[in-house]
């Protein structure tokens, strides 16, 4: 992968209204900004609204293609979509999951899953497209199984956690589940055998000298043996594991702690997101776009080991929640704020 | 939870006179007046306790001097001192001190509320809840607590 | 026959339990009225009743005595023979013992008792026979409110009218009576019973008779009320207030001198209560008591009361206020306490009582011996500790009353404490005998305490003095102790007070300041010319004051301390204006103060010159006219400085002299009424002088002096009566015509051919002022040859000269119409006035050379005839107070003048003006000047604005009442016909502009009850307004129009139609950047939307919020908390 | 000689001594009728409780008999499970240390049995009846 030095600049590409309260999280349509089809995401809001954001191929512009509204009666904290990208999961502050499906351009609700006692904070699909993880307020984690016909049946509910679990993510490659919690901690879980037996398999805590505070997001690298975790201690740390022994899949490979990015932040750290090409972005309540690239130079001279590549001053009037790299060919970040927008950035090296 | 009050008998304080600002000349109309420490203290003095009829100031749960603000960077922080050490009511003040100033300042600010320090049997806790937006932000869509933030802010009488 | 059916009927349906009380009262009237007018005889009504007032059957008997009682309660002024009002009485007399008809008994008896003696009265023996039957039947106590109420009626009734009868009953009325009252209750039955005492303590006077033996059980009665305070609920059903109350008890409590051993203790024991009421009514009380009690009785208390006095004054004595402005003028101030004042006078009461016993308490109290030996010595006030103040005020208040009080007390506390005071001061009072000297000083330094002291002393025996003068009771003080000692070390304190004075440097604490002025000043307000103060001491006080005046006005404080004091001195001095110290007065001071003026020394600052000159001036006429006199003198001469050396600094001068004339004295003069003649000359002096100066060149340039000038002669002629307005107006005229260089001639025909095209500085300068006299003068003060002054004015308003205007305005506004001239007068009548204004052709040349048209009349100008703008603006502005005058006495003129500018304001839609002929349409095409029709805008405020400077009540203005709201509704259609016709934009701003001026010009109700129409036009006027900075004073005055409507109840459903653009409008003002009050009044405007109704304004709401969230980041505090309501109103 | 006095030397002892026996007889005895209450309280919930249970796996258990495939797999196991962990729950031993931790299971398979069932059964028992505190938590 290429080399990033200073001369990049984030350009400010579109700023996004529609939503009429603070924007909690966006996803980029993974099946969407290749081979010609348009950019599409889907950001969800606290005004109980999910918006469906198209682009233009003409003028590329996004456009707001569609509401999604009427069905969560609370604030919608999250979205995801499956691999495939047909079916856009939402977790909403009603204690409920919805899954839509795009039928013919306009997405109807197909399924709801209900479970958790409370809000429902963070959901994630795993790697085939299989398994469904949420999590919440109750402390509690859910993997759920897509049955034929949209059913989704709960496969497990993972308890462990001490406190509120702000996310859930599966790793890029393996059925292998990431939670991050407001108990300051990370936890894998994973499938002991095939009888549906969930386990918590580490947990980075404060003793393997993880976060002093609520972890917030975490994102690994394509290859998916590092991994980022932001939190409101205001650092970023990165974990890494044994890849060749996690690819042999017949024994766990642990995730330690490799380094910590800090100093960088002011205020609390909401998402972190790892670009195709290794550059590592950041959204914080400080209102700016950080972004970090590995440090070659480092390898010699034991100095960091990642870098800041660029920081966006005021790139939103308020806290930005959510940073998410485009997939395809393009550089491009969008970022959610509590302003109520949401703004398109593309990245250029001068 | 615990019936009956928390602290059914708390100590009543003098209400601190308003203090008069001296009335704007017009003709330095242009002058920008920055948002300061009696603007804040302002905002939230007459903020009722939760279980008391009494405003915040009355009881001291706030005072003026525990305002940091630096209209500059944008930035306040509130430290407020909850009547008793235990007192559970603590985050809904804090949660009220919130909603209050999240809905007179500008959006450009934030806003720090902490517990004085030493004032609170579970303060880490009670900061850490107080301060994590998504909490406060599912808090307030809580019917119960909502009403509950409603019935303190409501405009006192007095 | 029937009269006698109709009676039983009355009588049964007033027996008949079942009947209302209504009815009942009814069918009591209807037989009173039977028997008042001798329908029915009372042997009859009582043969009709007989059954009813003897049946056994209890009800029907109560009832059957009861209406009988009624009836004759009806006819106490009825005349009946003794036989019949014997056996009646005798009758109620025994039924008293029957308690189930007891109330009839009570009422029948008090209806008998109170018969006047010309209408057959109860004789002694029977009325006597009544008490008996009460005393032996009644248990007071024992029967509901309104039988206890009746009973003390009778007892306060029989006590009263029959008090030597029953008084033989002696020992067993007293006891009755107390039995009566004892425990009473009920508020209104004890005002009653109160009173039964009272009468009681008359019946048996004697100290040592019957009542005193019961002196003992009637205290314990009563002692039980005091302090009164009401337990149930204030107010309510009760009728007695509780001061009522409290006086009833009073006066039962004073009226038993054979009580004090019992109720004095008492009392004193409640003033140290903690209850403030108790300790005021204890100090009532004892005044009440004291002076009823007398001398001898109180002796035995006086020590216990004096302490109890002292404490009481000390508790609640608040720190003097140390100022000259406040009352008052003599004595020390203090704040007004209610217990103080009351404690005070009951000291008083006591010494004048007593004066001997009272003040050798005084001397001999521990606390004044403490002031006299320690607090008294510091020198400076902020020397003596808290409590050591409080001491001193005390003592000195006390200290104060003991001198005012009497003669007698005043001697004694003089001979006492006064020479203590002196001896601590410095000066032996031994050597009585050596004569007075001035430059005595004290051989210690200054002592604050007792200079204190001495205050309030002095000025304690100096009222004593004063007010016995006032009652005219001629007493010679030489032979008055205090007097003489007084006299004798009187300049000895002078210098003492003096030195005081002179040691205080300004950084010193007003208290030094006050005891040093304060007590000269007291010194110099004894009356009398020689005795106990000589004139020669008064007139070294006053050279005292005059060198500080002189000299020390570095000294702020003192200064003004002795500047006041002057006054002070001067106007009590003035009331005597022949005696000798006021002569000396006008020589020292008002003489030397005026000399001020004159010798030029640079040292004292002027303005202080003439605060001194006018504070003096206003002590008293007399003196006030010789301050006139040389301030006259100054402006004079400085005027020829100007004039004749063009000395601007002497400019200055007059402009300050000028300014104090117009704003002090004039207004003194006019309220103190004295004669007008000293102005009158002065304004005429200022004519003369202005004639003498047109020789020379005047620095016209200096405008302040124009200004003040103009002023002066407006105030002057205002407030002058008619005859002297005339004897100026001539005055003015005659300089005006000879003086200038008008060509009168030229002025008399028409056209009118001004001599040459522009008016020179100068005369201008004499036309103004002119102007301003004409401006003020009343309707009836006649002006010579109005027709030329008309002309005059018409010509030289067009250069723009706007007193001019102004008073073109006032004389059209004050002419005498045709309708109302009396007898043929030369002077014009309103209506040839009307029609030279409007009539009068002005030679084509005036309005540019070139301009080869024919002569035009003013309005022409108006319309732009011709080339120039300045002339037509100066023209409008003219026609604009010309309307003003007008429209002010409500002619019907006033619309051709509006009409004439509207022309100016709206192009090409005449239609909407009928009363303009099209002469000048091509001519109105071409005035597209913006400037002029901004002017013409303007007029508006002009006609519906009130003026400081003219047509206004000073000046006498002929204002029709509302003629605000005659205006407003006459031009409100017009003005939206006008804005919906024109299409140009300039004209529709103009439009805007003229009809914003008239809206917030007139009344807001008026505006409120067409709210509904203008609330559209509103909104563009403010929009047009927000485009020019210029105008944000006139966007803010119409803002606040416009938030009125809306806040107003009736305002609502006007709005209600017009939602969404007012709140859009809104929305763009809290944008606005110019000025904070207009963002201000929008948010608030918003804030009053928000209250109405839910479903119209939902839609708006995201809008608004997201203005607001805006305004909470303004820049101006006011602005972001009006945002912070209103968010919270919208949310 | 000194036997006179000993009595009221010793008076406080022996009044000491008497107090302290009545409060004890008096405490034994109100305490063990609390803890009857306490006691009588919690085993009635926990029976609720686990009769609820029982309740449910019941019906579901005999709408299996009926049509044995009206379930997924993964319901049968936990209503299996359910059914089991309803068994082991020692009623008549308090005391044991598994209590706690098998009702915490119980309450999860049954919350996922209904989540997949999609069935709405909400125990509002003992666990809930504290709600108005939880109210005002977030």
């Amino acid at each position: 992968m290429e080399n990033f030095n200073e001369g990049c600049e984030l350009k400010e590409f579109q700023t996004l209204e529609g939503h009429s309260d603070r924007v909690w999280s966006l996803a980029w349509n993974p099946a969407t900004g290749h081979s010609g089809i348009p950019y599409v995401f889907a950001s969800c809001s606290g005004d109980k609204t999910v918006r469906i954001w198209e682009q233009n191929l003409s003028t590329g512009l996004w456009g707001c293609k569609a509401v999604l509204d009427e069905t969560h009666t609370r604030t919608v904290r999250s979205c995801a979509w499956s691999p495939s990208g047909k079916l856009l999961a939402t977790a909403s502050f009603d204690a409920t999951t919805a899954i839509w499906e795009n039928v013919g351009g306009d997405f109807e609700c197909v399924s709801t899953l209900e479970g958790h006692e409370n809000e429902v904070k963070s959901v994630s699909w795993n790697a085939s497209g299989s398994l469904l993880a949420t999590c919440g307020r109750d402390k509690s984690v859910w993997i759920w199984e897509v049955q034929p016909g949209n059913e989704f049946e709960c496969v497990s509910v993972l308890q462990g956690h001490t406190q509120d679990v702000k996310m859930v993510q599966w790793h890029p490659t393996m059925d292998i589940l990431f939670s991050c919690s407001y108990d300051n901690s990370i936890k894998v879980w994973a499938d002991e055998g095939d009888s549906d037996d969930w386990q918590c398999i580490q947990t980075l805590g404060e003793s393997n000298n993880g976060h002093t505070s609520t972890v917030w997001a975490l994102s690994f690298n394509t290859s998916g043996d590092k991994m980022f975790t932001c939190s409101d201690d205001l650092t970023l740390k990165l974990w890494e594991t044994d890849s060749r022994r996690m690819q042999s899949g017949n024994e766990f490979a642990p995730w330690r702690h490799l380094c910590t990015l800090t100093g960088y932040h002011d205020r609390t750290i909401f998402s972190v997101h790892w670009s195709r090409e290794g550059i590592i972005a950041s959204g914080a309540a400080d209102d700016c776009i950080r972004l970090f690239v590995e440090n070659n130079e480092s390898l010699v001279d034991g100095g960091p080991l990642y870098k800041l590549l660029l920081k966006k001053e005021k790139a939103h009037n308020m806290d930005i929640n959510s940073v998410q790299w485009s997939p395809g060919e393009k550089r491009l970040l969008a970022s959610a704020s509590d302003d109520g927008t949401i703004k398109v950035w593309e990245l250029l090296s001068l | 939870m615990v019936s009956g009050l928390i602290n059914a008998n708390p100590i009543i304080y003098e209400k601190k006179e308003r203090r008069a600002r001296p009335t704007p000349t017009f003709t330095d109309d242009g002058a920008a007046e920055p948002i300061d420490q009696q603007e804040i203290f302002d905002h939230i003095r007459d903020i009722k306790d939760p279980e008391h009829p009494y405003s915040l100031e009355e009881l001291k749960v706030i005072n003026e001097d525990a305002i940091e603000v630096d209209d500059q960077h944008s930035y306040v922080r509130v430290t407020f001192t909850p009547t008793v050490e235990h007192c559970s009511m603590a985050t809904v003040i804090g949660l009220c001190l919130r909603v209050k100033l999240m809905r007179s300042l500008p959006s450009r600010y934030k806003v720090d509320i902490i517990v004085a320090p030493g004032s609170h049997s579970t303060e880490a806790a009670v900061n850490k809840q107080l301060n994590d937006k998504e909490r406060v932000a599912a808090a307030l869509e809580n019917p119960n607590l909502l009403d509950m933030v409603d019935e303190c802010l409501a405009p006192s009488f007095g | 026959m029937a009269k006698l059916d109709q009676l039983t009927r009355h009588i049964e349906s007033y027996v008949d339990s079942s009947a209302t009380p209504a009815q009942q009262v009814a069918s009591m009237d209807a037989i009173g009225n039977l028997v008042k007018d001798n329908a029915l005889t009372l042997e009859a009504l009582v043969r009709e009743l007989g059954m009813y007032l003897t049946t056994t059957d209890d009800i029907i008997r109560a009832r059957g005595i009861h209406l009988l009682a009624e009836v004759l309660a009806r006819i106490e002024s009825k005349p009946l023979d003794i036989a019949t009002v014997h056996s009646l009485i005798t009758f109620f007399k025994d039924r008293l013992a029957d308690w189930r008809a007891l109330r009839g008994a009570l009422v029948g008896c008090l209806a008998m008792i109170r018969r006047k003696s010309n209408v057959g009265v109860v004789t002694d023996s029977d009325a006597k026979a009544v008490a008996q039957s009460f005393l032996e039947n009644l248990q007071v106590q024992s029967l509901g409110q309104h039988d206890r109420n009746l009973c003390f009626e009778l007892l306060n009734a029989l006590l009263e009218l029959y008090s030597d009868a029953v008084s033989s009953l002696g020992e067993d009325l007293v006891y009755g009576i107390c039995g009566a009252v004892d425990a009473e209750k009920d508020p209104e039955c004890l005002m009653l019973a109160f009173h039964c005492v009272e009468s009681l303590a008359r019946l048996y006077p004697d100290p040592s008779g019957i009542l005193a033996n019961f002196a003992a059980d009637i205290f314990e009665i009563l002692e039980s009320y005091f302090p009164i305070h009401f337990t149930h609920p204030g107010g309510g059903h009760i009728h007695v207030q509780r001061e009522e109350l409290s006086r009833a008890l009073m006066s039962a409590f004073s009226s038993m001198p054979f009580l004090e051993p019992f109720v004095i203790p008492l009392l004193i024991e409640k003033l140290s209560s903690s209850l403030l009421s108790a300790k005021v009514d204890s100090l009532k009380y004892l005044k009440a008591c004291s002076s009823k009690y007398g001398a001898e009785r109180m002796a035995n208390h006086a020590r216990a009361i004096w302490s109890s006095l002292k404490d009481a004054i000390s508790t609640y004595l608040e720190e003097p206020v140390f100022s000259f402005t406040s009352k008052p003028i003599v004595g020390v101030n203090f704040q007004k306490n209610e217990i103080v004042t009351e404690a005070l006078s009951l000291l008083q009461l006591l010494i004048r009582q007593n004066s001997g016993l009272l003040v050798s308490l005084i001397i001999d109290d521990e606390d004044v011996n403490m002031v006299f030996n320690s607090i008294a010595c510091h020198e400076k006030y902020n020397d003596i500790p808290v409590q050591g103040k409080q001491k001193l005020h005390v003592i000195g208040r006390i200290l104060y009353v003991t001198a005012k009080t009497s003669f007698s007390s005043c001697n004694l506390v003089f001979q006492s404490l006064f020479s203590r005071m002196m001896d601590a001061l410095g000066f032996s009072m031994r050597e009585i005998n050596s004569l007075p000297t001035d430059n005595m000083l004290p051989p210690t330094g200054v002592k604050f305490g007792f200079l204190y002291l001495c205050i309030e002393l002095l000025s304690g025996c100096r009222d004593l003095i004063a007010v016995s003068e006032e009652q005219g009771l001629s007493c010679d003080f030489e032979h008055e102790t205090f007097c003489n000692m007084l006299n004798h070390i009187s300049s000895s304190l002078f210098s003492a007070f003096g030195s005081s004075l002179s040691s205080s440097a300004d950084n010193h604490l007003d208290p030094d300041i006050y005891i040093g002025v304060k007590g000269l000043q007291i010194l110099a307000m004894f009356p009398g010319d020689t005795f106990p103060i000589t004139k020669l001491l008064f007139e070294n006080i006053l050279r005292k004051f005059m060198s500080v005046i002189t000299e020390d006005f570095n000294k702020t404080i003192l200064w003004k301390a002795a500047l006041k004091a002057l006054v002070h001195i001067g106007s009590f001095i003035h009331k005597f204006h022949e005696s000798e110290k006021a002569k000396s007065y006008r020589s020292f001071v008002v003489e030397k103060i005026v000399e001020l003026l004159s010798l030029d020394d640079t040292t004292m600052p002027f303005p202080l010159k003439l605060e001194a000159l006018s504070d003096i001036g206003m002590t008293g006429v007399m003196h006030m006219l010789r301050v006139l006199q040389e301030l006259e003198g100054t402006v004079f001469a400085n005027l020829s400085m100007i004039f004749v050396h063009r000395n601007l600094r002497s400019s200055e001068t007059v402009v300050q002299l000028l300014e104090c004339f117009s704003d002090k004295l004039l207004p003194w003069i006019h309220e103190n009424g004295c004669s007008e003649e000293p102005v009158v000359h002065f304004a005429v002096e200022i004519w003369s002088q202005i004639g003498i100066c047109m020789g020379f060149s005047v620095p016209f340039e200096a405008k302040g002096l124009l200004g003040a000038i103009m002023k002066v002669m407006k105030l002057a002629v205002g407030y002058c009566s008619v005859e002297s307005q005339n004897i100026i107006i001539k005055k003015a005229y005659d300089i005006l015509s000879s003086h200038t260089s008008f060509q009168f001639k030229e002025l008399e025909g028409s056209p009118l051919v001004p001599g040459q095209y522009d008016v020179s500085d100068r005369d201008k300068w004499v036309l103004s002022i002119f102007a301003s006299a004409v401006i003020a003068v009343f309707p009836q003060t006649c002006i010579p040859n109005e027709r030329i002054v008309l002309h005059l004015f018409i010509i030289t308003l067009l250069r723009g000269v706007v007193s001019v205007a102004q008073a073109l305005g006032s004389m059209i506004n004050k002419m005498i119409s045709k309708s109302e001239v009396t007898e043929t007068s030369s002077d014009l009548t309103l209506e040839e006035a009307v029609d030279i204004v409007f009539n009068t052709k002005i030679y084509g040349k005036i309005f540019s050379q070139t301009y080869q048209g024919n002569d035009a009349v003013l309005t022409d100008l108006c319309l732009g005839v011709g080339t120039d703008t300045s002339l037509q603006i100066n023209a409008i502005c003219g026609l604009s107070w010309l309307g003003k005058g007008l429209l002010l006495r409500g002619h019907e003129k006033i619309k051709d003048v509006t009409m004439i500018l509207l022309k100016c304001l709206s192009l090409g839609t005449k239609s909407a003006l009928p009363l303009i002929q099209d002469s000048q349409e091509e001519t109105c095409m071409k005035n597209l000047d913006p400037l002029v029709m901004k002017c013409a805008a303007d007029a508006f405020h002009i006609l519906l604005s009130d003026s400081e400077d003219c047509l206004n009540r000073k000046f006498h203005a002929r204002i029709r009442p509302l003629y605000k709201q005659r205006f407003f509704s006459s031009m409100m259609p017009i003005f939206l016909q006008l804005i919906s016709k024109s299409h140009s934009s300039t004209s529709r701003s103009a439009l805007y502009r003229a009809f914003a001026h008239i809206i917030s010009d007139t009344p807001l109700i008026v505006v409120l009850s067409e709210a509904k129409k203008l609330i559209p036009i509103l909104l563009d006027c403010l929009s047009m307004l927000t485009e020019d900075i210029q105008d944000k004073d006139m966007l803010y005055g119409l803002l606040l129009v416009f938030s009125g409507i809306l806040t107003e109840r009736n305002g609502h459903e006007a709005v209600a139609e017009n939602i969404r653009i007012i709140i859009n409008g809104m929305i763009r003002l809290v944008e606005y950047s110019h000025k904070s009050l207009v963002r201000e009044t929008a948010i608030q405007c918003l804030v009053a939307m928000s209250e109405m109704p839910h479903a119209q304004i939902y839609p708006m709401r995201s809008q608004v919020l997201k203005a607001i969230s805006r305004a909470l980041d303004d820049k101006k505090r006011a602005v972001r908390l009006e945002a912070v309501k209103c968010r919270q109103a919208w949310a | 000689m000194a036997d006179i006095f000993d009595s009221s030397l010793n008076l406080e002892e022996t009044h000491f001594k008497e107090g302290y026996d009545e409060g004890y007889k008096d405490g034994l005895i109100t305490g063990k009728d609390e803890s009857k209450q306490v006691g009588l309280k919690v085993g009635f919930e926990v029976g609720e409780e686990l009769g609820f249970y029982r309740g449910c796996v019941n019906v579901w258990s005999s709408a299996l008999h009926v049509d044995p495939n009206c379930f997924s797999s993964r319901v049968k196991i936990s209503i299996k499970q359910m059914d089991e962990l309803i068994e082991k729950y020692p009623v008549l031993d308090p005391e044991n240390l598994q209590v706690q931790e098998i009702m915490d299971s119980l309450r999860l398979k049954f919350k996922m049995v209904c989540s997949s069932l999609h069935v709405k059964i909400d125990y509002d028992g003992y666990p809930k009846s504290s709600s108005d505190a939880k109210d005002i938590e977030f």
